[in-house]
């Protein structure tokens, strides 16, 4: 390991929010319903909020001087730890919000063992931000449902989202040794130790969706260490960081 | 005038307020299906100049403020959809209204975003505008359209106050930024004012609407208040009205200012601004994209309604 | 006007160059057919080495020490010089190919015309650009009328890319300062005199594609006079400018 | 083996080229139909992760490069494609089966492209190791496919110079390029290794393809050959290869070096590389989404046709 676990610990939490942050809000203005783009813009308000609070304690921890803004916006495609599946396009409004049911799942436990860190800001991140995950996992499972067990289009739509990502959720609970010296230090729990009651949610959700799951567990990765993203997260940076890279003297 | 109609006219005389469930007449009720319906379809189209740099805005902060504001302009369309509704008329149906072209919408959305700075820009004049014709409208005589002001004006006199923090840090900023900044104010200072409509004479509706107190001011009234409020503000900003003939008038107390020009508006009208096509593509590749999600939601919840009846 | 009339004569033929050259190159291995692939390629490749021309000569006549990569990578927007027409999206293959012919039919008569150019340098490209362009109107103008006459949603969609980018045609031919200033020097034609060939080729075009032009002869503007682009090129630039403002101290 | 296949067989090993009119045994056509067409589909899907870069090239002589090489390809595939044609299979026919996923392309273009490096690392090792095995093939047996080698060999060593280029400019330039550039090589360098297949101990096809001469080296041999030429230009860019057991071998005069992880190389053909799903989506959507226009243009060439002979 080439850098402080924990500061990797904490960009992984953080780039996780700012890049699904910044891919939900790619939907502003544009989604099917009027309530959808407000609860869109919602949940993007709660994960730019989340990336403020662990990049800036990420920043912190480094002790390089760099802050939130700094880390999001001047760092390159390899320094990024947010797993793949939060990096994949948007799609369509099902494959937006299956995604985020598959995220939001892991995310919510996550955030649940992180309240009992024996690190207590980063207890205190996670409280604050369960609070709104939990509300984030209860819409997007509704969504889920309602167009999985909606019109035969929808239900086939929804299926093909969930195959396409499903190669994209073995990743959150595979382990490292970042994750290993969290796990020592009390800080943060095993990924593995989450994914029985992953799987249970998901069961139960897919379910009530009418919908299958894919049998094939196979996993991508490369996100979260950092050594293989997509595609994908190179073009969200031209936008995200360009006027920061244009124009890196300014303050705004 | 027959009594039912003056007895109406007399309530609205003396500063009452008229209700969904009384009497109106159809003028009054198609004149504000229209004009709340323009207004509520502006929050939405309203939404796209700025969501377009939402996913490049500068800071974690600003994407987060802009976000939020871009979210209350949708929030503003919900309120004045449901204030339209008590008129008798449904959303789906203004909104095809909308996407078919036969409804407007504020033509300032027609106007592109190109930099940060039109971020700040936005929020201070076009903002800044609206808020001079809304403040009015707070006491308007249809109640449920009176409320809804009330909620809207609050929040956007903070988006002003937002949009003018943007152009105040990009004003006192690099080079660039001051150009960035001189840019925008030059790109939307006359399209903000045409947004008060054309000069009194030459408007349609505008007599009885304010006999009907739906419209407060005259168009030519607001649009002064405006340039004399806006003024000062660019002076402190350090920036420059792109309007030559700009000067402060000691007799009349206000600024002499030039017209913008109304040949451009009425081309906007038509259909020929820069935006028009783009907007109202967005809007229907958004609706139309939307449909299987729409349809699919109503379906489940018919489904679990059934299952339910089955269940009792 | 702020500028030499020369620097910005100069950078409105380069950015046209630019700009188009960048949105045919997105079509990169995506096209209908490979023959396609390969000839938008090759239109690309025309595109770019007239930029180089161009934009480097522009940055010769400017004197401030930036050649055409300086040009091309660190100017925003504003400073961007083309017309409307070129850095409208790609939508549909008809919608390109169209947006070609409209731009290709006046390029085409704006080179042969600079071929008599006062300025020997400005003669000399043009000279060589109006070989390549000349093969670029005849595939355009046969791919419009290929399409045109096609199958009934062939001519739908043509007809509709027509319908969409008629309004950019104008601001080709509208003159300005700069253009008279080019004029009187004798190094550039008047704008307006290039129209009357325009309407005929055009007029003889659609006619054998079965497509009617529309009635509305309204005019975009802002592109050439770089007074207010479309929202497009903004996105385009955070794609093309991104290495080198995110580096940029890089020697690529 | 009947006389027919043995006179064949006796052609070949005297050094002969065998021409589409010439009787060949059925295995051989199948054979090279599959060979031909897969290294068809490769030039076309490989367009594709170069193509993610050419919108972001830093320079205009860096973006003309690389457009010029990516039409290479498309070159590359169209030549390809002409030679399967001459065994009887329409391009048409290989396309719908590249499509549906029952032709395979090379695994390597399942990797996805990061950074500008990686156009460099494509260069250098991709197109490097398909180099070696594409030049024993110029002498491969079958008359049109050992003539399209020898056109794609010439472009594709001037292409690996080329991709040898930017690893220099990079790997010589600032702080941040090079660290750009060691992890480009650090992505690419075992799915290079992978490019030659597995250990010919595992390889179904090598045998009969070697006495056909379709196949004129073992994986293995040319495995070793190009790690042999590409250690020391990796040294010579200051680079470090992700091997720690790489070493000189003094007895052999090779480099001893590790395996790649055949696991990972199975899991790739199965399906789970990194971009397969994408690869074949954006294949599928440009077939999908151009119908239209080949239907249009295959509608106008017949109405041309039918007027011409109206009028003769």
């Amino acid at each position: 390991m080439s850098t402080d676990p924990k500061f990797e610990f904490l960009c992984r939490m953080g780039d996780n929010a700012l890049v699904l942050g910044h891919r939900v809000s790619e939907w502003c203005g544009t989604a099917p319903v009027l309530e959808e783009d407000i609860a869109l813009a919602n949940m993007a308000l709660d994960l730019i909020g989340q990336t403020q609070l662990w990049l800036g304690m990420a920043g912190e921890v480094e002790g390089a001087g760099r802050d939130a803004d700094k880390l999001a916006f001047r760092r390159d495609v390899w320094d990024f730890r947010n797993v793949l599946l939060v990096e994949q396009p948007n799609g369509d409004f099902g494959q937006t919000m299956m995604r985020q049911f598959l995220f939001d799942a892991w995310h919510l436990a996550q955030l649940t063992a992180l309240i009992d860190s024996s690190d207590k800001e980063i207890a205190a991140i996670a409280e604050k931000s369960a609070k709104e995950v939990t509300y984030h996992l209860e819409r997007s499972s509704d969504t889920v449902i309602g167009l999985g067990d909606g019109t035969e289009e929808s239900h086939r739509r929804m299926q093909a989202a969930l195959d396409l990502l499903w190669p994209y959720v073995g990743e959150m609970f595979l382990g490292d040794d970042v994750d290993a010296a969290m796990k020592d230090a009390g800080i943060a729990p095993d990924p593995a130790i989450l994914r029985a009651g992953y799987d249970q949610l998901v069961r139960d959700t897919l379910a009530a969706a009418t919908l299958t799951k894919p049998e094939d567990d196979f996993a991508h990765r490369g996100g979260k260490s950092g050594a293989r993203h997509s595609e994908h997260l190179g073009h969200m940076l031209t936008q995200m960081q360009w006027l920061q890279r244009a124009y890196p003297d300014a303050t705004w | 005038m027959d009594p039912e109609e003056r007895a109406f006219q007399e309530r609205i005389n003396a500063g009452g307020k008229i209700e969904p469930k009384d009497w109106m007449p159809d003028g009054y009720r198609k004149n504000l299906i229209r004009q709340i319906g323009q207004h509520a379809h502006s929050e939405i189209v309203g939404q796209l100049p700025e969501g377009n740099w939402i996913t490049r805005a500068p800071t974690l902060e600003r994407k987060a403020i802009l976000l939020a504001k871009v979210q209350d302009e949708a929030g503003h369309g919900l309120y004045l959809y449901c204030a339209a509704e008590t008129l008798g008329v449904t959303r789906d149906q203004m909104t095809r209204d909308l996407l078919s072209g036969k409804m407007k919408y504020s033509s300032i959305f027609n106007y592109p975003t190109l930099t940060w700075a039109d971020m700040g820009a936005v929020g201070w004049l076009v903002d800044g505008a609206a808020i001079m014709n809304q403040v009015p409208l707070q006491r308007t005589s249809y109640g449920p359209y009176a409320r809804a002001m009330v909620r809207i004006c609050k929040e956007e006199s903070f988006h002003q106050r937002q949009g003018f923090d943007i152009m105040m840090k990009m004003a006192k900023g690099t080079a660039a930024q001051r150009k960035m900044a001189q840019d925008a104010l030059n790109r939307f200072w006359f399209p903000a004012l045409m947004m008060f409509g054309p000069s009194d004479k030459d408007s349609v509706h505008s007599a009885q609407s304010m006999a009907w107190k739906i419209k407060m001011n005259t168009n030519d009234e607001l649009r002064q208040k405006f340039v004399d409020e806006t003024v000062p503000q660019a002076e402190y900003l350090g920036l420059t009205i792109p309007d030559e003939t700009l000067k402060f008038n000691e007799e009349t107390g206000h600024y002499d200012f030039a017209e913008p020009d109304w040949e451009e508006f009425f081309q906007v009208l038509k259909g020929n601004g820069p935006c028009n096509t783009e907007r109202l593509a967005a809007r229907n590749k958004a609706w139309d994209e939307g449909r299987w999600v729409r349809e699919g939601l109503l379906a489940h919840a018919e489904k679990k309604r059934s299952r339910q009846m089955a269940a009792e």
